[in-house]
């Protein structure tokens, strides 16, 4: 087993995995950048080292300077985390070269599995479905309609050169596919200069659902099940659960060999994530391979009782993959928030600053991957993820209701976050019933936040709205004594006065 | 309408003209523990750049303007009294709805002397000293600017 | 179902089990002493009302203030955790008298399992073996050497009127029977002017094992396995986990048969706890019965898990136990430690005070069962418990890394705590091997500290000594620039100066 | 012994003679993060009334007094310099183990004089000012007691 592993990262999941290496008796060696001296990750780490500015490019995307902090403070591994190099097949070929192991797939599966054109070739020869289309440019308009004919209707013309929704059209049937073509290609023209148009399947409000897969260097492959990740902002993944409220023992099992299938079929060793669209009709189009741990692996964690980390280092260090995995059922439900600091009444820009004070939840089926603490300032420069809030329970009723307690008791003083946004979501009767889509959360934050249904608590008049407004009078007074210092306005002697609120201008925000 | 009475220890609040039972106590900076008739509030108060205060508790969020009416009559009372005669002002543009006291009543400091409307909120003007109500100048319904004498206090 | 529920009780328990409502949509009621309104279960229970001064029987042991709060709040059912109320059969009748469910058993079960005596002959009544022994006194000494022959030595001689060790004594043989028992008799005179004895079996080392009974109102009787409790200072809990080290599936169901047996025989209903001592052999005698929640329940909802308030709550608004319940299997191991406000210099006295900063550990694995915040004064008057950490792993072994990856994570400035002792605990091989027993703590305690294994970095003149003792000198050197206020000692220039610290005098505690 | 020098940012740290790379900040009230020659310690200090102080660090737990030589020369250096002639005395008894000047020798504020061991430590006895020696009365292995003049720098 590894001596001492360099985590070529920083936030939750430096602490995460250094957490997991403390376990294993492995000392931990963290990085940080000038404006990272205070974070958690150097804090709990065994060893930290300067690795440069603020900009990540100079610092945590730096390879020889993570090199040299590995050959210098001799470790014997690099976990890279996600994000910043976790990818990035440089990495693992520059810790070859220094005689160091990499802990994650090697260089070539990397690039084979991990690019989204290879891998779509991958799996073609894999017997993997992708979203049919055709990804080469349409040069004959009558044979993209015969195409289109087959695939069955509704389906997406889009712009080779496109983005944005610019020369895009959604075709519903062989009826409209002649003007839907025309009107794509002057507007693909007009747009880019470039008309020429290929042809996708549309998948009607598809489930984003994932495989995480693991694989040792001895040729063992398994699949841990499957996780939900449909709500999405602007696809970026906000909440994820395991198992998916979609998702049959049947279809459970044919994703999952569909995903060993691909890992084998691109040599691919540690841990890795196979991405699929599942339609109405539970049909799964592979999407892209993940090289890495996810952000969401938590989810994982709590239903199988594994800890994903520990197995990517034992992986790594050449340990098999033990059969009784394969036989792993996953327990109860599991669901995950990430909570960004973000201003949600300014479109979730991040929204950096120092922390004040905050309260963290805890108890029964609660777990924090934190990455920060009270008395920190948040940076600028990165990620403004704060921490994942992960809950389980016997059920996914119970998942969501120790969630949504969860997120009751967490405040945050000093910088805003996105946890209302949650506590938004976990009220949505769609998402009660797991009806979600990669496009719902996007649609429901167009929707004005008083259409949705409330608790009677929530609204204007409540005992709720009262307390704030005497929360705010009171506060304001206390603040005015607090400036004034005048001793006579603190509680030593009975001081009579009063202060009016506009309860009228009291009014709830999303 | 809210209007908060701090005694030794506890705040005494009127919600509408109803007196509620209000225990609040700061459990961290910028924290309040409110217990309004029983019902426990944790609620978090973040002022904004505008003067409004957001708030939070148990995952809702309410935003709230306070407007001290101690700023109204140009001082604290309740501290020292003010001395000699005291000419009262209209702090902002409103409309008098009410009047409390007639010319020739002795008045406590501290004590209500009329209610002017303000931005649909109703405020109270009260006497920065004990004294006698030596003019009225307001009359009820009537419109009034800011720096308009309404009564003098002697 | 329920709508409202009155939390009899403070601190941790008190939040443990209005977490529970509000995850099942039940209002929480707490109630607080006047020490006790700046307390987390104030703050975070829906309603709560004031019910007298600090002093326990004054506050939360007067019934009849419970009872007009949970009149005057609509309460439908009353929660006593533990301790306080929790096994006074007065309070399940006085819930009766105002047709409030107690959620807890029925008074007459309480009393019949709850006393030790009474519990006892329920136990020969059920088959259920107890420590074996006379419980009268004996008359006859010759007799008396017989029953120890029968019972085999060693035996203990106890006085009837004794404690404290007076006038009891450990006879190894038939040989010692006479001179023990007149020693014994004499000194049981001079020390309680009552010379009469009685006999019991002598247990070397037993383990404390616990089995966790939840039996519904339609009769239905199960066993949730069993937690090992053996680690105790004077009697006291302070580390449990669940499964047993030392207890085999054979065991399992033996010692829950006879548990369930019990139960029924008491005609119990709800959460209750059999106590049994478990020698090398693994026999196993019964000891009492807990008719409440135990603090240690988190253990056995970490490996089952099922949340045993919840199941509580069901069983007490009449719900039947499922049937699938009684083939719950654990999953891996979990283990809790009880963190207190003591000071582990002064023979672990309580010691409250003002928590000015702490921080607490998360991530995989970690539950955190808390009563307490930074910046609340933990009060003088009631038992000093903090929070419970508890660690769920795979196995024992993962579960123990991670309970002292978390001890390591967690600190506390304010206050002192008996966080040392668990981490000098997990420290111990003999801990490690699960070969601990009921006096084992008491034990090690008395053996001096350097004595005990330690890792090298432990050692003064280690890293993390010269760490120390370089922080101590930039404390004493910042604290000095503070109070002086001279802003030449500020970062503005530089300014050089020396600070020397005595580091012989650097010298590790336990 | 501990040797400890501020710049503009950093601290600089003798440990037994040897200088050693510290980096220390503070991550919350009396809790420091230190990082001695890049291993990473959370120190949580904690005052004891008698003076000393308790540091845990990863579960372990250290006991340390720290003596504040600046204490004994009477002042701080490195602020506003001494005026006129400074006799400098011995703060406690002890040993002189070290002359570092003679007379005659030009000295700056906070330069070295000499060494007294008290209490087993070694402390270091500065210039209070910069100017001339103009006596040495301290030598090597002499015992001193406390008041007592060591040497005058004018």
């Amino acid at each position: 087993m590894f001596k001492k592993i360099l985590i070529a990262n920083r936030g939750e999941i430096a602490v995460r995995i250094l957490r997991a290496c403390r376990e294993l008796g492995i000392r931990s060696v963290a990085v940080f950048s000038d404006v990272d001296r205070k974070s958690l990750h150097v804090r709990l780490a065994d060893e930290a080292y300067p690795i440069g500015p603020a900009p990540s490019r100079e610092s945590y995307l730096c390879i020889d300077k993570l090199m040299d902090v590995a050959r210098r403070g001799g470790c014997d591994a690099v976990h890279p985390g996600y994000g910043f190099l976790a990818e990035n097949a440089a990495l693992p070929r520059a810790c070859t070269d220094a005689g160091i192991t990499f802990i994650g797939p090697p260089a070539d599966a990397m690039e084979s599995l991990g690019s989204k054109t290879a891998g779509r070739q991958l799996a073609r020869r894999a017997d993997v479905p992708s979203v049919p289309g055709t990804n080469d440019p349409i040069e004959n308009p009558a044979e993209a309609q015969a195409l289109a004919q087959r695939m069955s209707y509704p389906v997406l013309l889009k712009a080779v050169a496109g983005g944005g929704g610019k020369g895009m059209r959604l075709v519903h049937s062989t009826a409209e596919f002649e003007s839907a073509f025309r009107d794509a290609s002057s507007e693909a023209m007009n747009a880019f200069g470039d008309d020429r148009l290929y042809l996708e399947k549309y998948l009607d409000r598809p489930h984003h659902v994932e495989i995480q897969i693991f694989a040792d260097a001895h040729g063992r492959v398994v699949s841990l099940g499957e996780r939900e990740c449909s709500v999405q902002r602007r696809h970026q993944k906000v909440i994820e659960e395991a198992p998916s409220p979609i998702v049959t023992p049947d279809l459970r099992k044919k994703m999952g060999d569909a995903a060993v299938r691909l890992a084998r079929a691109g040599r691919y060793v540690n841990a890795g994530t196979v991405e699929f669209l599942v339609d109405a009709n539970l049909n799964f189009y592979f999407l892209e391979v993940n090289t890495r741990l996810q952000v969401e692996h938590p989810v994982t964690e709590q239903v199988t009782g594994l800890d994903l980390v520990k197995l990517q280092i034992a992986i790594a260090a050449g340990h098999r993959l033990p059969f009784a995995w394969e036989s792993i059922t996953p327990r109860g439900h599991a669901m995950e928030v990430r909570l960004y600091a973000e201003d949600p009444d300014n479109d979730f820009f991040p929204s950096p600053g120092k922390i004040l004070s905050r309260n963290v939840p805890s108890g029964p089926g609660i777990r924090l991957d934190d990455g920060v603490y009270e008395g920190w300032t948040v940076p600028n420069d990165y990620d403004p993820l704060l921490s994942k809030l992960i809950a389980w329970g016997n059920s996914r009723e119970e998942a969501i209701a120790r969630l949504r307690r969860a997120l009751e008791e967490y405040t945050v003083i000093g910088i805003k976050t996105n946890a209302g946004l949650f506590r938004r979501i976990l009220d949505e009767p769609d998402f009660l019933r797991g009806e979600v889509h990669t496009r719902w959360l996007d649609d429901l934050l167009r929707r004005p936040r008083f259409a949705s249904s409330l608790a009677n608590d929530h609204r204007p008049g409540s005992a709720a709205s009262d307390a704030a407004a005497i929360a705010a009078a009171i506060w304001q007074a206390n603040q005015s004594d607090r400036q004034a210092s005048q001793p006579a306005f603190f509680a030593d002697q009975p001081s009579r006065w009063k202060l009016e609120g506009r309860r009228e201008q009291l009014d709830r925000r999303p | 309408m809210i209007e908060l009475e701090r005694d030794r220890v506890a705040w005494r609040v009127t919600l509408d003209g109803r007196t509620v039972a209000v225990d609040a106590v700061e459990t961290a900076p910028n924290t309040l523990s409110i217990l309004l008739e029983g019902q426990s509030f944790e609620i978090t108060v973040t002022p904004s750049p505008d003067g409004k205060l957001k708030l939070h508790t148990n995952g809702q969020e309410f935003t709230a303007e306070v407007i001290d009416p101690r700023a109204w009559s140009g001082r604290r009372h309740g501290a020292v009294e003010a001395e000699g005669r005291q000419q009262i002002l209209a702090p902002m543009p409103g409309k008098i709805v009410r009047l409390l006291v007639k010319e020739g009543d002795h008045v406590e400091a501290g004590q209500g002397l009329l209610v002017v409307e303000a931005m649909k909120m109703q405020n109270e003007i009260r006497s920065p000293k004990s004294g006698v109500i030596e003019r009225v100048l307001a009359k009820e319904g009537q419109p009034v600017n800011a720096g308009e004498v309404l009564c003098v206090v002697a």
